[in-house]
């Protein structure tokens, strides 16, 4: 009991003090549980969020958007590494993270639930759904957690670099053809909410399972702004850039409030947001069954490489006293 | 056509058309890794298609840009070696594919260097060194599959056998590298150098190199595909084709 | 676009997509009979879809023909319920969606002929007899597979799980059904019947209804398909387009 | 001994008579051997044939012509339907024959060995390989076993049906645009000696062994013409039809003998044909590996077919004493 609470001391010295918590040091489990369930859910999000984009890479329009989509698919595989990387300093196996993944039993971002029906969507996806994974995720490079933190800064780099390659892609359509013009307004119509949605449920004290949750995130340094704080933020970095693009964003209620020196908007429909959580969305099935399906089918494969690794080695070992 | 944009359009589709296959392993690939190292794969082919087409494109002088010759070429007009257009099969299918092509690739493009063609010499001096790790990735895999499990070494083998019948185009000389002098590399020359590199790793695994097929497969460097490339290139081409003119 | 534009471009799309599909099974049904067979409901309903498109076209008046329509619509101007395009699956699953769909249609038909659009309902008057055709077609096989072996009942039950999320859509009326009148015919009003004829051939072959299912899909009668679709229209309609204004 | 010999006689008066053998009439073991085998060939290659063209149903560049395709290959399964029962009367049953194709002990026509590169092909495949088809075929009407003859009526008239499609469609090629006319002239070089290939090898008497089976089955009524002849007619048919067209027959030696009354024409090459029937050809492979596995496939279905038909035969006949 006193060397627990000499622990948490510890712990709560670093966190009052802005400092970073590291694999060793001591931290509470519910600390570390919170952590790990974050984390893994973002790193299933990366790989789960490469099916809507992948879907796109065989029939791209033209060689250098093949390279680039190739190239950020890519970059979302190489996150996902870093993530369950990160996430194993927390002593959870890469294994174990995606048999939870694979069971349901942990989740990955609802928006990417969502199906990938034109080209357009690809530029929407790296615009809207990378720009809000940015807003979410910049403040997580001050996380007290340093493997998490650190991973984030790498992440948030390339992720920023994707968020302007889709913002240029769909800003060759809307300078396009009226064909194109036509495809990119119907991205923007379809991705908007669900990207909002992407902040989570709003910051209302009704709900206080979530409040307490977000609360307790914020003090331990894990969570630096709310919900409704960081959709604020997206909202109000993404309007100005839907008029350059000249595209409509389909809110009737968005304009710019002088007063509060923010954009006014609708919210999304949070009760689907709830429901595509819960599994009834467009593609939760399809995407679960073909990641299942990927990772039954490579087993084989796994196994072979572990075979191999024990089996060489074994004979290392043997040759050593020979 | 002229001899130098014939073999030119031969490399750059050779190149594209494998990372098109490639490009299909992406969300489905055994591990991340493998997600990772198929997806940086097809880049760089796809990277050497870009510079390679859009060679051809300016050797032929009519005009024709890297997604001209990607997108609008019709199926008898791809030059690629059947090999590359093989459906992916399983992931042991691939690594003998890999396995193969790469061997091949890298021998061409280490004698590329020396082409009395700058350009052709230049994009070949850059690819050679991402070749000689594709040529590693596979060989890992082979030794890693054959000498693994049982399972894993049945299908190994099952897979050196399915590509087996499109192996002997790749050395295939013909009037168009034999026209070429100095500017292509002999194909030929390449088989011994290739088979040996192939022997070595299968010989480390284990494995042994399939029968003789009942049937030898040529015909891409002539336009005459296999019946799969069609609906390959149905699925690469038809966005842009659908909207012609358009810029992306 | 007018409502009879519209609901009559759903008609022909739904028989289009789904004869799409059905030809897929061509060359590799479980016997001759059944590649008989399915080519033969793939070219009635090509047959209906080609009416159905050749009128959509007309009453729209912008010169669009059959041709037209299907092969130079993207995908989200098609139309079809996302029920028929879904991959096949295996042959169990093709009959689920078989039994559901011309259950559906069937009863679609038979009121359309009272239509008072003396077009649809000639065609719904001609198609009515061969889709009773495919209705039992679709029938035998679900008695066949629910009481043939464990392996076939698994299968067939397996079948009906995998289809019943897209079967709602088929029953949903909105603003262009309600708009018609006495034009069209209410898809509400079709449940009842469809479902009682599915319910009975379930019974005879002791088969279970599956569990309701987590997520009921719609969104193809606005244009909002699942993924699959763009692959199958990519295939349909490559060679089409790339030869603008032939003729074949 | 005397019975055999009286039943030989008696079958040797039908022959002799032109008249027919049913499949209640006494036949030798070796006319009953030698039609099974071509009447099985040629179910088989009514149902591997329907690959290369199915291999365009889905892709046909208009609906119509999907509907000809569709409604062609459907033709096709229905011959090898008819040819199968036709076998059967010669207590074959189609599972045995299926058995014989499946395991390669049985063969199909060669032609079906080149793939089917371009929509040209469909048309190409019309006009020669179901004209060759015919010209072979017409001959079978007249055949001496009655179920195989009547077969061939049938079957005959649906090909001719198909020959003027095949023709037809490639017309619309030639009269359509340069890129239409080119695919068109390639599908022709292409299928040209393939089809002439389908005749078999050369009448040369040095060939002892194909002769004495072409010679026996002459005199058993199967066979009315040589090799060499149905080749003839079906060039002189087909030379004049590439002349409307406005194709060129990839030919240098073809043209009209006025003193022969005969097209002269090159020969294909029987070194080529020998390799592809022996298994060296494009897609023998394929062929026999798609058709295999759509067998393989579709084992549950078959059996499910047969547990229902069984029970619900018991089910009648225990209905029947109750």
């Amino acid at each position: 009991m006193a060397a627990s609470d000499e622990r948490d001391d510890a712990f709560h010295a670093i966190i009052d003090a802005d400092g970073r918590i590291e694999p060793r040091d001591d931290m509470p489990d519910a600390y570390r549980r919170s952590l790990v369930r974050q984390m893994a859910q973002h790193a299933h999000s990366e790989i789960i969020g490469m099916q809507p984009e992948g879907n796109w890479i065989s029939r791209a329009p033209s060689l250098r958007r093949k390279a680039i989509l190739l190239a950020k698919v890519q970059d979302e595989a190489g996150h996902g590494l870093y993530l369950y990387a990160a996430a194993e300093t927390l002593g959870v196996s890469r294994d174990e993270l995606l048999e939870r993944l694979h069971s349901g039993k942990q989740k990955y971002s609802s928006i990417f639930n969502y199906p990938t029906l034109t080209w357009a969507d690809i530029g929407a996806i790296g615009w809207l759904v990378d720009g809000a994974a940015i807003t979410n995720q910049v403040p997580l490079t001050r996380c007290s957690y340093g493997p998490y933190a650190r991973a984030m800064v790498r992440i948030c780099k390339e992720e920023s670099f994707h968020q302007r390659q889709g913002f240029e892609a769909l800003l060759a359509l809307t300078r396009g053809t009226a064909a194109q013009r036509a495809m990119a307004q119907d991205a923007l119509d379809r991705w908007w909410y669900p990207s909002l949605a992407m902040f989570g449920p709003p910051d209302t004290p009704s709900q206080e399972r979530t409040a307490t949750h977000t609360e307790q995130s914020m003090r331990w340094g894990i969570k630096r702004f709310t919900n409704d704080e960081l959709r604020q933020k997206f909202v109000d970095m993404t309007a100005p850039q839907a008029d350059v693009l000249g595209l409509r964003i389909p809110d009737d209620e968005l304009r710019w409030n002088d007063e509060r020196g923010h954009y006014d908007f609708s919210d999304p429909d949070f009760d689907e947001l709830f429901r595509v959580i819960s599994g009834d969305g467009p593609c939760n099935e399809q995407r679960m069954a073909h990641r299942v399906s990927a990772h039954a089918d490579g087993a084989w494969v796994r196994e072979a490489a572990s075979a191999y690794a024990a089996k060489h080695a074994t004979a290392q070992q043997e040759q050593v006293p020979a | 056509v002229s001899g130098l944009v014939e073999y030119t359009l031969r490399l750059g589709d050779d190149a594209l058309i494998l990372s098109q296959r490639l490009g299909e392993w992406i969300t489905r690939a055994p591990q991340l890794e493998e997600d990772v190292a198929l997806a940086n794969i097809a880049l760089d082919l796809l990277g050497q298609a870009r510079s390679l087409l859009t060679y051809a494109g300016e050797a032929e002088g009519a005009g024709r840009d890297e997604d001209a010759l990607a997108y609008w070429r019709d199926e008898r007009d791809f030059r690629n070696v059947l090999l590359v257009e093989r459906p992916n099969g399983d992931f042991a299918e691939t690594m003998a594919r890999q396995l193969w092509f790469t061997s091949y690739q890298y021998e061409l493009y280490d004698r590329l260097r020396a082409s009395a063609d700058p350009t052709l010499a230049a994009v070949a001096a850059k690819a050679v060194k991402e070749v000689a790790y594709h040529r590693d990735h596979a060989a890992q895999w082979v030794l890693r599959l054959g000498d693994g499990t049982d399972e894993s070494r049945r299908r190994m083998q099952g897979g050196l056998a399915a590509v087996a019948p499109y192996v002997d185009e790749l050395f295939d000389p013909d009037g168009v590298t034999g026209g070429l002098g100095a500017v292509a590399v002999d194909p030929a020359a390449l088989r011994e150098p290739s088979e040996r590199h192939v022997d070595g790793v299968l010989d480390r695994a284990g494995l042994e190199r399939p029968p003789e097929p009942a049937h030898v497969a040529r015909g891409g460097r002539r336009g005459l595909h296999t019946e799969v490339m069609g609906y390959l290139l149905a699925e690469m081409q038809h966005l842009h084709r659908s909207h012609e003119g358009a810029s992306w």
